[in-house]
């Protein structure tokens, strides 16, 4: 970790510098338009080297999957294999323009063709398409999928959407940016949909149910079956969130369980890094029901050629272009790699290091539902009078580790949701467990240990509250 | 596997701590019969075999870098300084997540806080957000803001000449919502002065698809008159040259921002800009990092507003986005402090000159006519022939024309829009001028 | 000038600071009529510009990703994990200096250390540098070391089969000192068994530059029974499977690295590698880091024995090496530590089975024959048609089939160096053997 | 800086672990050759992503030009542009084989072509060789050259060279290799060679002087040209120690005042990073006496063609293949980047640099010699009674500053041998002046402060001592 302040671009800008030589111009010139033309352009101005050194001391400035263990749940921090990197920057892919045309795009469409099919295969649906650009994206599909398909059929009056207390926040979110309304269902005592809760709920105003499997809490919806025909025979839909996937690939297919549409997130299981924010690819698979009701273009063969198509009854268009390509590309490699077995070994590992870690952390971090994990685990940080989870978050990073994810699921209280990923080691793992077992030990011996922490990064504990409530967002000279 | 590391025998050292029989007995939840499916996958590839076979369908793709190429209609062909990927796939930016915990993601903060003063110097707004998933749905959130903004009003205004994926995609994002779609014909100032009081907005777009650069001055006047919110999408590219959206009143701005510092990359991943007037910027979404100090009063930065979004608000968030373009937006960060004031316009004034020379040469070609328009680095040819047959043919001999518009519109046969950027030679520009003379005998 | 800061401006500043009126004052002590030369070269050139020049330069030579690649004899086509380059450009390995200042070159020194321990492990030898220039010059220094190590002995004795191009190194080496060359066709233990007195080293390459494996064993006790030295030359992809030379008694050992996670890239930057016995450790020449502890005990590493070296001993030293090939050590250091145990052992069996696969379909060609002897990864081929002739219609189709040995000595016409490693698939194999029929014809 | 310490790969491993998938062999298998085979092989046994980030935590232990200013004297630390790497790590050059024959490397000969060509016109001489690796290897190449020339000559009897005493310690030793014998020159009052020593230590056993312009002590040699005239007159050749060629680029040829050959350290002056200690290039150019006696091959153009050839009256090969190619690629990017108007901003502002540096410091650290520098200058840090030069160099570290090279050139006690190239910014001159004239105060105020830096390091000074008298130069399990 950098510890020195690093300044800002502007701070380090001396007038008349430039970090980049451009040529003169070759052409005779042309008279710049008067009138049109800005005064000033307030950038900075800094030589190659300075936008060298500021950026990669920033870089130093971060944790990274590439440094440090990085247990954030519901976020799959798998290590991404370089091989994905080397792939998805050939020059032969950065170089390749979106509106070449089929024929002068071979190449980039047998790869997505390719690729939908694989993928079509692991989650055992029908079709997919690659256009969703993040999870989100890919629900925003899914939903607006669902409400198509009822709306071709003249049913007008489902503007209901199911959602788990568990889910993740972009559940609702999404539901409200296709106008529909959300119905909140609860959890039973095991962590599963409330069956009698979800019965209750279904009538013909509802469009389907919105299930995430396994859930946020780390936990196989046992039921999961039961809940799709349940509300198939209300006459509502299944939407899959797959952004768990990295648990059951090779071994369990949502689609075999009666999902009608599912958003994959490429860039956690399939393992594109998430480069500080993304980018992601949320592309969508569905089955029978919704296969032709998917976003375009698709990619498809004719004659042993290549092309992109629109799907029949689509929702049409998500993104301009063709999805995320470059996320794609190393998903596509990724999974090449792993081919079935590996799927399988993949989703064991991150289940049996999930259980190994709870295992070894949950007499002392307590769980609010005790049964076997799958790739991920929510314990409770509130086990000591005045040491909350964020203390304990806080403090993990003077250990070198990451904290996992805080505070969600909602419906855990003090939740620390753990997920360790299949590429970590037994070693990492029990060093992770010896920490998180050792700031217990400080939370109630020393716990201003916990309170001040952390105490090894370039700036303490930020007041967020402050920095929302007279917003500086941008640098002001 | 090498990135699978648990060994069988650590397997059995941790079922042991587990307590559990097998690795198939931690999968007792999911129903018998649905377990362990056989998949029908191509068998596993080393990485010496993948990376051979990728090279192979990376190699199967006209390729910008051995044409001379004057295609863009939405992605261009820019010039990247070397340190742009050199330093934006380091470990610690490219492998790190959001920056939830800010006291351990100081590097990604401090990005995205320059990215957004870099990118409002550049649009003329105090308040841009952290990207979205591209230039079409930043547009298409920028217009669900307005018309939220102003829950009376139902229709936007957008240009025809809007880049037609673009239109798509916004009908997509509007198709559920009571909200309509009218297109204007001429000028963003001719559509300002007849809005009517049903419009929520106006979107301009600056240039727009045909390469026009319209006079946006007075143009927001106009639209604030009625009651509505000018939204401008801009070529980051020509700001470094024009003046600034929101210099010109812009509320809400948006651009496609792969220009600055990324690669085409078949389409993705790419930049969606987005930033509006700071009165408006609890209304925008995406993620926004803001300044704030630590007890001891050292400057940091944090992920801020996140009452605007899904993981705090969830139905009542402005938008589902959570994840974003991050890795995307750090490169057009590093890209603009880069290049800077002084790069960036001089990038600009090379597209200028060389579009117009371009411009010129094919005037001067027999059949051909090119707009009278005032244009910035692309420009709309009238062909003699098929549009679509002089890329084909030309594209074969690496020389990539432009985009025939007949891809989009069946009927507008004989035209190409040309693009023409700083990576242009003479040379290549005199070839095209030579080749489209020749593919049109 | 993106990479010379200063601007006019910071000079005026700067010279005002200084009490100088100019910078052409700065150079007042050159020779007047020698200042400021006119210089002819051709004009500066932009980043954009010169990538542009120099990527088709790149593009003007026949490169091993995109034929079947067959050619060997000291430059190898092995597979290199992509996180090696990954890792090895990271900024603060490749723009680090010699690590001269301990504390802050932990990182260096460390990877220095590891390296010299796999190496070492590989080899059979405790004692391994930091690196030399190439397998030609660190085998020439080890001969050197061997003969000072035996004041009295003028001859250094080479096997023929030694790499010509490793012999010329060699022999410019030695040219200015009293020592004697010898060669010898057999066996090296034939070789060892009729060393005389007055024999400093024998030199043994494992294998040879035909590809043949010799048995070692005894080797060394005949050689020291000599009172001689023994110096092996290895390929380290070989010692994945076959007995170390520090197991074979060697005293010295040397190789050529590149195939440890380095790129072909026309024949350098390559990797020097040198090691010995223990003993003779302060007689190694070459940068050595070894462990050391601060004053709380915590271990680090530090550049160790300098008291070998021309910086300290000035012309005492053992050799006048300074800068070495480190960046390329790394590269060897991320490949062993990743490839490991388990696969290095794996590329060699994968060498060893397509060699004599690819062996034994050749030998099945009309008018080819095979060599007899054991190889690992390369093989000698009589050809029915000058092997020159066969290489140069061949490679024009992108089959490289080895290296004619008519290249090095004008009358082996029929010869062909066949070099097949784990990147040659069953294909390619099959290729080269249907190509090597058809052009025979 | 990563402080957390790093264990060695080997302390990572973990049995049937490894980082790299390979293939099943796809042929037939053949019997593996018994006796022959070793039987064991003790290497690590790690995973990928322990392997990336070990090697990535291991990297964040060291300063580097990318992260911090690194002023070391005689090592030309200057800012690399990413260009040249970007030119360096093309797929064109990595596959390409040094054997592959003329007709199938037109691309890298040419380049090569033109790079001696350039190189030639900078230095002022007739001919270059890229063989040489590194700036010792080209002094080997030269002075073997020189050697071979006398004795082409008939002239055996020379065999003793020439050098300041001033000298970096590759020339001396380069001479014993050739079995030459060294004769020391004495400095004058002023930092250059004293005269009246060199023309009493000339005879017709002398085959020339070895000298470095601007020297070591940061200062142009003023008689370079009766120097060369002398030595000349002699009967001997003039080495020239081309390692501060970044003093005059553009601005003075070496060969046009009688040098008659000279090496060039690519790496240092035409920019290729130092790699934690190389690789390098070392390619000496000859004047009209040497041109003949390169080191070959070397690139030649005939009817259009490009290949390779040795020159007439050669020393023969110092290395197999072609030098360091890789290096040659980055040298060509650079200097036809700056072109001859660069080539000379380039030198003036290091030498403007190192001048503004100097009188920013030189009240407060003394100088030995104080006339105006070149690229760099040698201060002296014996100025505090019992603090040494060691300290302050140790100390500048905790300012986030890598130290100038200490103790070297060995004529100047206690010296700090500062070279800040022209990469570097004028701010950063000036927060690097500070804290020298801030360690200066501490010197005198707290001396502590200094004997016990750095302090902001994964570890303390080390007992270099201990550990060569001991040596662990590998892991023992
Ligand atoms: C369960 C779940 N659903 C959906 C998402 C949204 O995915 P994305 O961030 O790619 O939009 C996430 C991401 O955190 C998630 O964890
Ligand atoms: C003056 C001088 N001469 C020669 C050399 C040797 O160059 P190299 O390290 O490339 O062998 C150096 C390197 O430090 C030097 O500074």
């Amino acid at each position: 970790m950098n510890l020195r302040p690093e300044p800002l671009a502007y701070e380090l800008s001396a007038p008349g510098r430039c970090g980049a030589a451009l040529p003169e111009p070759d052409v005779p010139e042309t008279a710049l338009p008067e009138g049109l033309l800005r005064d000033d352009l307030p950038l900075p101005e800094i030589d190659e080297l300075t936008a060298v050194r500021h950026f990669t001391r920033l870089s130093q400035k971060n944790y990274s999957i590439d440094t440090e263990f990085y247990p954030l749940g519901s976020c799959t921090m798998k290590y991404n294999p370089k091989a994905n990197e080397a792939a998805a920057s050939l020059p032969g892919w950065r170089t390749t323009h979106p509106l070449a045309g089929a024929e002068f795009s071979q190449g980039a469409l047998e790869l997505m063709y390719r690729l939908q099919a694989m993928l079509v295969e692991i989650g055992g649906f029908k079709a997919a398409s690659l256009q969703p650009a993040a999870g989100a994206h890919g629900e925003l599909a899914g939903v607006l999928m669902i409400r198509k398909w009822h709306r071709d059929r003249g049913d007008l009056k489902r503007v209901k959407m199911l959602i788990p207390d568990s889910a993740h926040g972009t559940n609702p979110a999404t539901c409200s940016m296709v106008g529909f309304e959300t119905v909140t269902i609860p959890s039973d005592a095991d962590g599963g949909v409330d069956l009698a809760a979800l019965a209750a709920a279904l009538d013909d105003t509802v469009a389907g149910i919105m299930i995430t499997n396994p859930s946020t809490l780390g936990l196989f919806e046992r039921n999961i079956e039961k809940i799709a025909k349940l509300v198939h025979d209300a006459g509502g839909l299944v939407y899959g969130d797959g952004a768990n996937l990295n648990a059951i690939t090779g071994i369990f297919r949502p689609g075999d369980a009666g999902i009608d549409v599912m958003h994959f997130n490429l860039h956690k299981t399939f393992s594109t890094p998430h480069g500080g924010g993304g980018p992601g690819s949320g592309m969508v698979a569905a089955g029978e029901r919704l296969a032709d009701y998917l976003p375009g273009p698709i990619a498809v063969k004719k004659d042993g050629r290549f092309d992109m198509a629109m799907p029949k009854a689509g929702i049409g268009r998500l993104k301009a272009f063709h999805g995320n390509f470059g996320v794609l590309v190393r998903a596509y490699t990724y999974i090449r790699m792993l081919g079935a077995p590996g799927l399988r070994r993949l989703a064991e590992t991150a289940v049996l290091n999930a259980n190994y870690l709870k295992a070894k952390v949950e007499k002392v971090y307590p769980l609010k539902y005790g049964r076997g994990c799958m790739h991920e685990f929510v314990a409770m940080g509130n086990f000591v009078e005045g040491v909350h989870t964020l203390d304990i978050a806080k403090r993990l990073i003077d250990y070198g580790f990451h904290p996992p994810t805080i505070y969600f699921p909602l419906i855990v209280p003090e939740a620390l949701m753990i997920e360790p990923t299949e590429t970590e080691t037994r070693e990492t793992l029990d060093a992770f467990a010896d920490a998180l077992l050792k700031i217990a030990e400080e939370a109630r011996t020393e716990p201003e240990l916990l309170h001040s922490a952390p105490h090894v990064t370039p700036v303490g504990r930020l007041d967020e509250v402050a920095a929302a409530r007279c917003p500086i967002l941008c640098y002001r000279g | 596997m090498p990135f699978i590391p648990n060994t069988d025998s650590d397997r059995s050292r941790m079922l042991a701590v587990i307590g559990k029989p097998s690795v198939e007995s931690l999968f007792g939840d999911i129903p018998e019969k649905l377990r362990y499916p056989e998949l029908d996958l191509p068998p596993a590839l080393s990485e010496m075999e993948i990376l051979r076979e990728i090279e192979a369908l990376a190699a199967k793709n006209l390729s910008s870098s051995t044409c001379a190429w004057f295609l863009g209609a939405g992605a261009y062909n820019h010039f990247i300084p070397s340190l742009v990927p050199a330093i934006a796939s380091r470990g610690e930016f490219l492998s790190a997540y959001t920056p939830y915990q800010p006291e351990v993601s100081q590097g990604t903060l401090q990005a995205i806080f320059e990215y957004q003063s870099m990118a409002g110097s550049l649009f003329g707004v105090e308040a841009m957000n952290a990207s979205h998933y591209d230039g079409a749905t930043a547009l298409a959130e920028a217009v669900l803001m307005a018309a939220r903004n102003a829950p009376g009003r139902e229709t936007v205004v957008l240009p025809a000449a809007l880049h037609p994926e673009y239109k798509e995609v916004i009908r997509t994002y509007l198709e559920p919502l009571d909200v309509k779609i009218r297109e204007y014909a001429g000028t963003p100032a001719a559509a300002a002065a007849s809005l009517d009081p049903s419009a929520a907005c106006l979107v301009a777009a600056y240039p727009d698809f045909e390469g026009r650069v319209h006079d946006l001055s007075g143009v927001a006047d106009a639209v604030h008159a009625a009651g509505a919110l000018l939204v401008v999408h801009a070529d980051p590219i020509l700001l470094g040259l024009f003046k600034s959206p929101g210099e010109l009143g812009a509320d809400i701005v948006t651009a496609e921002g792969q220009a600055l510092g990324n690669a085409m990359n078949y389409g993705g991943p790419f930049l969606g800009m987005m930033g509006a007037a700071s009165k408006y910027v609890r209304k925008m979404p995406g993620r926004i990092a803001g300044q704030a100090s630590d007890a001891e009063g050292r400057r940091g930065f944090v992920l801020t507003l996140s009452a605007r979004e899904q993981h705090i608000r969830r139905e009542k968030a402005l938008s589902n986005i959570c994840s974003n373009q991050g890795l995307v937006m750090l490169q057009a960060c590093i890209y603009l402090a880069t290049l800077g004031k002084n790069g960036l316009r001089k990038v600009a004034e090379l597209c200028w000159h060389k579009a117009h020379y371009a411009a010129a040469e094919i005037a001067k070609l027999p059949g051909f006519s090119v707009t009278k328009d005032i244009f910035f680095k692309e420009f709309l040819v009238k062909t003699p022939v098929p549009a679509q047959s002089i890329y084909d043919k030309l594209s074969r001999r690496c020389v990539v024309p432009g985009l025939p518009l007949s891809r989009y519109w069946p009927d507008r046969t004989h035209e190409l829009l040309v693009c023409v950027t700083e990576m242009n030679t003479k040379e290549q520009i005199d070839l095209l001028a030579a080749s489209l003379k020749e593919a049109s005998k």
